[in-house]
């Protein structure tokens, strides 16, 4: 079923979650800016039409591994949004008890191995988690966020030839927002990117990332096709980066017309929205309405993991090893 | 007790973790060999013959060779481990830790903390180590102590065949991230092993000997030095008391400074290089938590700060040898404190 | 003497080496910025703006942005090096070194030995490391002990504008594969930096303080806490030697064991995790070679055998603070041995 | 100039060198297995024709990195036969003095890198080496060889990426045997090895590595890109391997058929004698004469050897740094 022709509930659901992930970033962005949250973090904004039309064909056994640009995956995939609000805020309550951040939100109960802080670190993961179904004979898949410019850290080539030689149901889901920090790709990336897949024999697709129901209708089928066993797909996904690389990039390597161009003609919930309602499948009234629970659910984040307390001190050595001595 | 090599008991471990739990799978680069060749499957059984067998009787879906990408099998053992399975991974030579090391200590030895103590990773990586068999500079290091540095690890060192199946199957149900390593000199070496599955737990040392007057703390081979130097100083009439700690990660500090105290006097041995190493490691927990006791500088008799040489006669002399460990422990049982 | 930033010495330092010698280049993620976009070029000067400025003066040819290969680059470096060149890589957070590892220390760090001596490779290797910027388990790792551990490797970690402007210098010029560590807390700190070229030699610690009850060794920013901790000291009447050993391979020995041996009383300073890391080495130095004057144990001050947390509170009790070490020279200075 | 058209000299001095390499290789197979060597070896027999197809076009300026079967490489870049012997020999003439081995001879005043104990360990040093020519505006040229087996390394495909961005005059030979150890190409290698330059858009051929001529010529116009500027080429040489893995290696996995075909009828230099003899270029005395120098030659390495000293105890602690303290 491709996703023009989704359900009520499930358009509602797709919808409901990128804009989720939108208002969680914009508010990341503005707390973070305020000085409330530590450190800094990589803000998804404007990829949301990845994360969930891929996502959306995931069921809880299914596993993702993503990246320091996680928020999106994390939500996406189910992750509790006060928890993870609460984890970049640095907080007792957060989804890893504060220990991890932003860069480190993880929920397994969901599938999600984790946000990553290294470029390249989740290929070999999520090959692992398709190992883990390969070998106990399930059919879950695993999911592989990456960006366009971890194409070229040697572990997603090496995890490409594995996924492939092993026939591991995994789906490369290679977020190309057209820059790695502050490099456009066109600098740094050899060739087109699906031809790396071609090159192994693997099945692939070029899709953009503007548009949620192509993306839902590529992943549909790399997820049916690894779990068939036929083995992984490489999903090229082209998608805007609203914000800067982390949330106090200047980000002037982008010209201001650029960017603002880039937001009025690529902005997924836009698209979606006019799909939707052109297409009579929705109406406005529906998405205003979810609009405003969103809100909600994300100024009730905020208030909350505002309000929880630190983590204990004691909580600094726990939680190394299973068990140590 | 039937005698056995350090290669079987180990083969030993992986045959009956792996009969006793559909979850642990071997791979690694030939851990059995001839795939997809004309001649004879299981050929090789691993670079050093310690998986042999385990094709045959456990199949190709739990005993996979992998290809030359070391960071993409080390990463899905650890993500397989995160997800269910109880992987052991194989990397021929620990030297070859630099082409992974990120999926080792960045990811699997990271995650439970960085999750905030959710994950479980019962992640085992083997690895040969050590000098002594002419293959120079990237084939011949220690490094333990690069892995004993990072938390989140559990590093282990076993120096007999008893202890090697003992400290192996604890490593394969053991929670936590194993790196597991085995020097290749030892792989010939024999001694008693049950034929039954048996732990020898993390943390605890060996006592191999006690003495009065000098404590001799070793690893890996080094043990087998040690007691040999410690034979010929009891001719000379001076008693060591010789400990192979087994695990640098965890370390069992109190037995170590039980007998550090007991002589007042100690040597440390370690193949490894020296700065930031393993004796250093050691001699700095003494001279914190047992100097009331010393009567003597802690010696360290260690690999010299340089790479591995591959000449034989090089490669002797960087290795400790019993004439400098019973020379050191000469220097600490007559050394006086003017 | 003019004043600036530890940021602007270290870009000071890059400016003068490659307007001297035309075969240094730069490479690494961003060290300019901007490139194949739309907008300003040079527009990070790399991740924490220490290369700003090189592109415009030396061209691209000589300040090269990098794809995300710390492999291939950090290898090109050292082949670069091997071959004529005299190339600063930088990795921007030392916490990738895992990802690149092999090129380190097996390649750039052992051509010399390995190839009997006929391979000079100055390469220097630039990287940020340190917590407090809550930036979480993968990105404010230490990690200089694993390169410490490695023989053919040079380490250096300064704690000054002065000494980060020389050092870098030193490093730039020096035949050897230098790790050059700047911590991350230190870039806008400012001190007294002349305009000029200048060497801070290898091997040769800082004295910053003189006193008679206890020798404090600490490293990079640590340096400054130690300070702070020694300050309130002498209010109390214990008087502290401060010592910076600057580079921690080649090790000021000399230095630091006349100053272990004037007071008898040892406290060691390191933002590293405390297994087989700084404080270990530096103790088991003195322990074997200064043993007949300490007159207390040798205290470690380090962060705990964790990874880095997240969390301002829990990030800020890993790191060692000013009254971590007051606590332990008080300590160093009340013992008497029973 | 295509390899048929090569100068009489040329000739002998082409089928020289791959002799000499044939015949070093089934030496030091002999000495080892009579326990004359210390350690073990990885043996280039049966690959000559690649090595010295493709050095045949480079000088001493240019540079090449070799890999853990590197004697082959090594003798073809120029590297004195004597202290390679000597050197596997673990003797203080050897060519590193002792130090290094069969896995690590070097000699950088031939332009040779070293071979390489570690697989996927050239790549990026051999990006370096063209870098640096790239820097100072020379026209020299690196070659990096390396097996079938190291494609799979992620370092290689980084290394790919960098040369063809940064158009570095840089060729990758990659010597496929069919093995990487015990284990066959075909189950580690997904796809094409070719395939992996056309993805990056880079130029590539895929030659019979038992025909001099054809790596000849094929490196000829893949040597003339690189010296014009116009960036790497990835060659894939096909090549039996004549022993095991190792020098100890059974290599039991494969067929005793396998291996008597094998050297039967991919035998490099045979092909080379029918092809040079048939064509009238040279006659069978000519290439009678260089075998039995070669012997000469060979014997003569071996005896100087076997008679040299091993190096002083003085030198384990000396060349680790260039100054240290
Ligand atoms: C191994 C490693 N190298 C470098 C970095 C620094 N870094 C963080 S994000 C990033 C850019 C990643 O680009 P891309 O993969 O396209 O993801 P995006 O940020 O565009 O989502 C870099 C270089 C890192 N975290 N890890
Ligand atoms: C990083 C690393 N992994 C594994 C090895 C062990 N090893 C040595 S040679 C080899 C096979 C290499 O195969 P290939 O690249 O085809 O070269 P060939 O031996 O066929 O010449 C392996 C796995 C190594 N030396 N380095
Ligand atoms: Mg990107
Ligand atoms: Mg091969």
């Amino acid at each position: 079923m491709t996703g023009m022709q989704l359900s009520r509930d499930e358009l509602l659901r797709a919808y409901r979650t990128m804009r989720i992930i939108r208002v969680f970033e914009d508010r990341v962005s503005a707390e973070m800016a305020s000085g409330d949250i530590p450190g800094n973090t990589h803000l998804y904004a404007g990829q949301e039409a990845s994360a969930v039309g891929v996502c959306f064909h995931l069921t809880e056994d299914d596993k993702i591994a993503s990246t320091h640009r996680g928020h999106g995956h994390c939500i996406a995939k189910g992750c509790d949004v006060d928890g993870m609000m609460a984890e970049i805020f640095g907080k007792d309550t957060g989804i890893c008890r504060g220990k991890g951040g932003s860069m480190h939100i993880a929920d397994l109960s969901k599938g999600m191995l984790g946000a990553n802080g290294i470029v390249g670190g989740g290929p070999p993961l999520a090959c692992g988690a398709a190992l883990t179904a390969q070998v106990l004979n399930r059919d879950d898949v695993a999911v592989c966020f990456s960006g366009d410019g971890a194409i070229n850290q040697g572990t997603t080539a090496e995890s490409m030839n594995l996924a492939q030689i092993w026939k591991l149901p995994v789906i490369f889901a290679v977020e190309d927002n057209g820059f790695g920090e502050a490099t456009a790709k066109s600098f740094v990336v050899a060739g087109e990117i699906t031809k790396r897949a071609e090159a192994l024999g693997m099945a692939s697709a070029h899709v953009d990332g503007v548009d949620f129901f192509a993306v839902h209708d590529a992943a549909q089928e790399a997820v049916a096709r690894a779990r068939r066993g036929e083995g992984p797909t490489l999903l090229h996904i082209e998608t805007p980066r609203y914000y800067g690389h982390f949330s106090g990039d200047p980000d002037n390597y982008r010209t201001p017309e650029e960017k603002s161009a880039m937001r009025r003609e690529r902005d997924c919930l836009a698209v979606f929205r006019s799909r939707v309602t052109q297409a009579k499948l929705l109406d406005d009234a529906d998405l205003d309405r979810v609009d405003a629970e969103v809100q909600q659910l994300i100024d009730s984040a905020v208030k909350a993991a505002r309000a929880a307390p630190q983590p204990g001190l004691e909580t600094l050595t726990t939680d190394v090893y299973v068990r140590y001595v | 007790m039937p005698t056995k090599s350090y290669r079987q008991a180990l083969n030993e471990a992986l045959h009956h973790e792996m009969g006793r739990d559909p979850r642990v799978i071997v791979l690694g680069e030939d851990i059995a060999g001839g795939a997809g060749a004309s001649g004879q499957k299981d050929a090789w059984g691993g670079a050093f013959g310690v998986t042999k067998g385990l094709l045959g009787a456990f199949g190709p879906t739990r005993v996979r060779d992998t290809p030359i990408s070391e960071s993409a099998f080390v990463g899905a053992a650890a993500g397989a481990a995160a997800t269910g399975l109880r992987p052991v991974a194989e990397i021929m030579f620990v030297d070859f830790l630099g082409v992974c090391f990120d999926q080792i200590f960045n990811q699997a030895a990271k995650f439970r903390y960085m999750f905030g103590g959710k994950a479980v990773t019962p992640f085992v990586l083997r690895a040969t180590f050590g000098a002594g068999t002419r293959s120079a500079s990237q084939h011949s290091q220690a490094l333990y102590p690069i892995f004993t540095h990072i938390p989140g690890l559990k590093v282990v060192i076993p120096s007999t065949p008893y202890d090697a199946k003992g400290l192996l199957i604890q490593a394969i149900r053991d929670d936590d991230p194993v790196i597991f390593l085995e020097n290749k000199l030892l792989y010939d070496t024999v001694g008693e092993v049950p034929d039954g599955a048996y732990v020898v737990p993390f943390g605890e040392a060996n006592i191999l000997r006690e003495g009065d007057d000098v404590t001799i703390i070793a690893f890996g081979r080094m043990v087998h030095i040690a007691m040999e130097a410690a034979g010929q100083l009891a001719k000379e009439g001076i008693s060591c008391t010789v400990i192979d700690p087994r695990t640098t990660s965890p370390l069992d500090e109190d037995t170590i400074l039980e007998a550090a105290e007991e002589t007042g006097r100690v040597v440390i041995v370690d193949e490894a290089n020296p700065r930031c190493g393993m004796a250093a490691d050691v001699s700095s927990i003494i001279a914190e938590k047992a100097f009331g006791a010393l009567k003597a500088p802690i010696f360290k008799v260690t690999a010299p700060h340089t790479p591995v040489p591959y000449a034989p006669n090089l490669e002797a002399a960087y290795i400790p040898d019993a004439k400098r460990i019973a020379d050191a422990a000469r220097a600490a049982f007559t050394y006086r404190k003017s």
